[in-house]
């Protein structure tokens, strides 16, 4: 057991799973002797050489799309996309051919992928570092889709991606790379991809969230005097249904938080879901604390755009009071 | 004092067979060894034949409604011909759709072709070992697969090397430039395959790439790059053979600017004649790979008229019985929609294959309540 | 006043337009003297010259890239791609640039671009040529999505988005190209965007939907003994929820109708929405019926994998059961 | 029979002003007239010691927290400065980032730069006729706009041309692949102006083009393309002089390569310590080229250390007033996050921006049910 970051926890995972298995390779961009612009991959290139972690052409469609041929050839490459900002140029070659290779070859050849992104606001970085596009990639089948919240969970579910033999989208909150320490075991060890945590239990309203926002509703709920209960979701998709519908049979009534724009957002599939399943339970309509139906602005706002504990808390009175 | 050059370049053109039936020994066969022996030759042509009547089933089948859209690969055989003849069979070969000949060479039972564009993904499913990689419908995403595979051939020090294939539109694609840059500066063995049939659909290419010749698209990479003559399976192999022999020894990467032409429709849901001009067709119908191919080898007495009316017999039974097995495949289920989704089917897509329904009141019929009195005691307990 | 086709209607709109105002261009593959795959450019190029009407290299990124540079110099540019399954190339430079342009630049330069994309499944047609990526181009801030279901609205819909002054993604359901004809008025007119259309109007059920899936859902209007209200949703953002919100406060009751898979689809959202709108009036959850969240099928199974009337017509009975 | 050519083409490497300080005078003075008269030259150099100024002191607002990430131009001044000069001010600026020289020089006042890095989108809000498009933070995406932006004024037969600038790990991104394609295939005046200086971020050029020169890359699209010292003013402004000339007379873009070098880190985030030589930095440090080009003025009479003090100490002044202006505005209101979203704003956005929420309770209070029994009587009514 150690005392980590999370970032640490990625960086120790990504070194197990090398030591591990060869088929294992990182590419990206400043991935090699800088360690990545987060250090996420620091000591690697010294470690297991240029083979195997390599830093390629300033080409994310290049970066996904050759990681692709990689894994089609059986490797388990994973690919670094420098800021979520810059998954853009790679969305073709995810949607189209990561996604599908499997099923349009009926299984002859399959993308064991593990696409790591370091996601969401709150560092007051330039235009295009702050964004949060799970929804995207949630709604493209034949993808998976993980958000870590914590370092415990960092280390297993990067695990689990990496051996997953589909491909995985990884989302790193970088507004919690270093924002707490965790014991973290040394050993390898898996979170299962499709299972939320259960982060807090309570019997009034329900919190469903993910990322760095679940460390916003941990404020807002230790600021509440109601009794909440806290789902972090871990990953995105497949969906945990069970763990949410579960809390809201009991709690019927729901939050749920993102970072992303509230349109066609991952929390409008909550919503509908827990609709879907919950109907009879609930108390109050499923409300939705996310970011504007708006661009990210540039930092001196990002704070008023971010679903921050104080506008969480408010929804969980609003919600309370229905 | 004038301007310091920091750079020159050339680009060749490979021409062995030309359309005259004039033939370059000096390239063609170094040393009186010729680079495609005469039963290769043969073997080649025979399966030109085969190709030829594969294509004019393919579009009969179309345009009777037994087939989807069909794109004609006429006049271009000898393009993935030549490159899949020069390979070793654990070669990648990376296609676009326009490739049969090729992909049959290597081996790719008939009927996957003709499944793929019968909207059955089992055209798809390459069976093992077989190293080619599925049709690709969108332009110019392919051969950045075709740089990883090489890579990770180069990554476990396998000497096999990936051969692309796309058209002169393809190279306009953002794609095509990230792949040929990866595999330049990173050393990846792939060899850019382009296959310049003047047109994308009624767009000339001319708007694809207005420079003197599309191979020189290579330069910009530092990368060896050669034009040859497409419609002449020796400048093909030729072409290939170099740069075969670049990838294995060295990790290299090769563009081949194939210049060939498209005689039919773009597929079958293309009218040619609304944007090109028939006298231009006429010109490139002459130049039919297979009509320089044959004379060639009657020229050499390595053929005759009773040969080519067994070779087309034997195509045509082949091309039959390719087409009787696609169409006695049996019809895919609905759950084929979900099984290859993933590795392990999440909970949730079970439920849609088991229900077939995306609603959920169907789908948890547990959840139903008898009746509509029941609800609301239920939703207020 | 003409009966006219979709495609008819469009072609329509596009010359009365560009006769209008000499700022409207079209840019796109195959758009020119072959008049676009669907023939929908067809005439165009031997009216307006190939100043106008210009065929580009085939590079998608490429064509809405500078459609933008063109928007931003105050012209009217109309880039055509395609298929929506070649949308994924220019996916950045939509989401990173023209939905941004105005507000990173707080209003000095603007990108009044209208992109035009034939979309949904139904014409056994190859591979990535029948998806439905509505909810992507949704979820993005700063985009107009709209997707007419008739010739009249077609014509309508799109001289509102050519003359809006930001950028629109205009989907043309390809299933109905030449599916019906209709009455389209001759004289130029604009239909709103952000307006949605009472196709029919009923007590029992609302059913919200968009696209070619409209006709699927008359014709299980049309089977039903129910009173359904239909609505079609002509825009998908800004949503018309006013409409939605009017129908369901009546009707109780909700089907979504949409191609694209499940998760994370726009139905969601509706979903979402009419639970924050009509808690209280809400006589059963919202029921959507989509595609699979899988990838769109090959063609023989395409009408397996398409929300048609049949599943509809269930959804209804299931829904009115509740 | 050896192989025919095809093509065949060179790369010219321009250098007036070489860091010997030795001049060429037939490139950089042709008919004795020198392609910057002295006065321009004084003035340019003057403008450099500002952007120098300027670079540093922005350094310093991001080490004390009033600014973001920073991402300094030392070193690189002559290259977007040499262009800026060498284009009329009608023709558009499509910048990167590191392009403060030029944009300054066209006019773009100095607090605008300021406040992009400290998150103001009103740092992009560029004047009306200035013909800058804002910093572009996605690599590799500006040059596209810079293709539109140039048809749009051919369209309009406005003889204006844009130049857009950009890294060499820029050329790496498949829309510059694009932006290049578009503009030789379909005749647009742009320039594209890569600023090569030796790294991105902590990966070496070598991994973004491994060719002898970037300028060839131009050649994959037939675009005149050449290479040129940019420390070397004198060598920017006879590529751009160049350029502009093809650009407006023919409609030709021109692909130029400025070799210079980033003597500072990546941005303030970087330390670029981890992955370079000091010796290489040090080299570098030599060929700065305000160095060379003081030298040059200092030799031909036209600059000394009076003047140098006074060109200082003006810029310190310039500098302070912008910092002044840019930290003086008011606090961007957090309705500016809605505000230019759209021309018209949607009620919904209305809603989101009048309510600061995204839950609907808190957004339409009138719906809230005063009691919770009288929710259930309501809904069951
Ligand atoms: C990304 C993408 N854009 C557009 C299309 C539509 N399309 C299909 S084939 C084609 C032309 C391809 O031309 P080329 O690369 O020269 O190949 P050819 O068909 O001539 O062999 C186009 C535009 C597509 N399939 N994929
Ligand atoms: C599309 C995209 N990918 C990655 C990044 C992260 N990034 C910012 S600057 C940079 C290096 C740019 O190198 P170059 O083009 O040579 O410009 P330079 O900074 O050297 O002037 C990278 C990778 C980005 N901003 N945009
Ligand atoms: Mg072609
Ligand atoms: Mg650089």
């Amino acid at each position: 057991m150690a005392n980590l970051t999370l970032v640490q926890a990625i960086n120790l995972a990504l070194i197990q799973e090398m030591e591990d298995d060869d088929r294992v390779i990182i590419l990206g961009e400043d991935v090699g002797p800088n360690g990545g612009v987060f250090r996420v991959t620091e000591g690697l290139h010294q470690r297991f050489g240029s083979d195997r972690v390599v830093d390629t052409p300033l080409a994310e469609s290049g970066i996904i799309g050759s990681a692709i041929g990689l894994a089609m050839a059986g490797l388990r490459p994973i690919p670094e996309i420098q800021f979520e900002g810059f998954l853009g140029p790679a969305f073709d070659q995810i949607c189209t051919h990561a996604a599908r290779m499997r099923t349009r070859t009926r299984g002859a050849l399959t993308v064991p992928l593990t696409i790591r992104v370091p996601v969401g606001g709150g560092i007051h970085a330039p235009e295009l570092h702050s964004d949060s596009p799970e929804s995207f990639y949630a709604h493209q089948p034949g993808l998976k889709v993980v958000m870590p919240a914590s370092p415990y969970d960092a280390k297993g579910l990067l695990i689990s991606a990496i051996r997953d033999p589909d491909p995985v989208i990884y989302f790193e909150p970088k507004r919690i790379y270093r924002a707490f320490r965790e014991e973290v075991p040394e050993d390898e060890y898996t979170i299962p991809i499709g299972k939320a945590r259960v982060v807090s239990e309570g019997d009034d309203i329900t919190i469903v969230s993910w990322g760095a926002s679940v460390v916003q509703c941990m404020k807002a709920i230790e600021a509440s005097d109601r009794s909440i209960e806290l789902i972090d979701l871990r990953t995105i998709y497949p969906l945990d249904i069970e763990t949410i519908e579960a809390s809201v049979k009991k709690t019927g009534r729901v939050v749920v938080v993102h970072e992303a724009p509230l349109t066609a957002g991952f929390g409008a599939e909550i919503a509908a879901r827990v609709m879907e399943h919950c109907f009879l339970y609930l108390e109050a309509p499923v409300q939705r604390v996310t970011g504007f139906d708006t661009i990210m602005p540039y930092y001196k706002l990002e704070l008023e755009y971010l679903p921050e504990a104080e506008r969480i808390a408010t929804a969980i009175d609003h919600v309370a009071a229905y | 004092m004038p301007l310091k050059k920091a750079f020159t370049t050339t680009i060749d053109n490979v021409s062995i067979l030309d359309e005259h039936g004039s033939f370059d020994a000096k390239l063609g066969a170094p040393g009186g060894k010729p680079i495609i022996p005469d039963d290769d030759l043969v073997k080649l042509y025979e399966h030109m034949c085969l190709c030829r009547k594969y294509d004019e089933v393919a579009f009969k089948l179309q345009r009777s409604g037994r087939m989807g859209t069909y794109p004609e690969n006429r006049g271009q055989e000898a393009t993935s011909l030549g490159a899949a003849y020069a390979l070793n069979g654990d070669d990648w070969l990376v296609p676009c759709y326009r490739e049969n000949a090729g992909l049959f060479w290597r081996g790719l039972p008939l009927e996957f072709v003709l499944l793929h564009w019968m909207g059955d993904e089992r055209g798809n499913a390459i069976p093992e070992g077989m190293c080619i990689t599925p049709l690709a419908i969108p332009i110019g995403t392919q051969m950045l697969h075709a740089t990883g595979l090489a890579w990770a051939s180069k990554y476990r020090n396998e000497k096999r090397l990936a051969c692309t294939f796309f058209g002169d539109g393809a190279t306009s694609e953002g794609d095509f430039h990230e792949a040929a840059n990866f595999a330049a500066n990173l050393d990846i063995p792939v060899i850019f395959f382009c296959q310049n049939n003047g047109w994308a659909i009624s767009v000339p290419t001319k708007i694809q790439c207005s420079a003197p010749t599309i191979a020189q698209r290579g330069i910009a990479y530092g990368m060896d790059s050669i034009q040859c003559d497409g419609n002449d399976i020796f400048a093909v192999v030729y072409c290939m053979k170099e740069a075969a022999k670049r990838a294995r020894e060295n990790n290299r990467p090769t563009f081949i600017e194939a210049v060939t032409y498209r005689l039919g429709d773009h597929t079958t849901a293309d009218d040619a004649r609304r944007y090109r001009d028939a006298k231009e067709v006429e010109k490139w119908n002459n130049r039919d790979p297979m009509i320089r191919l044959r004379n060639y080898l009657v020229q050499r007495k390595l053929w005759d008229d009773a040969k080519q009316e067994a070779a087309v017999a034997r195509a045509k039974e082949a091309v039959t019985a390719a087409v009787k097995r696609a169409e006695e495949i049996a019809s895919p289920k609905t759950a084929d929609i979900f099984n290859s989704m993933y590795a392990e089917l999440p909970d949730d897509l079970v439920i849609q294959r088991e229900t077939m329904m995306t609603h959920s009141l169907g789908q948890h019929p547990e959840e139903l309540p008898p009746t509509s009195t029941q609800q609301r005691t239920h939703q207020q307990a």
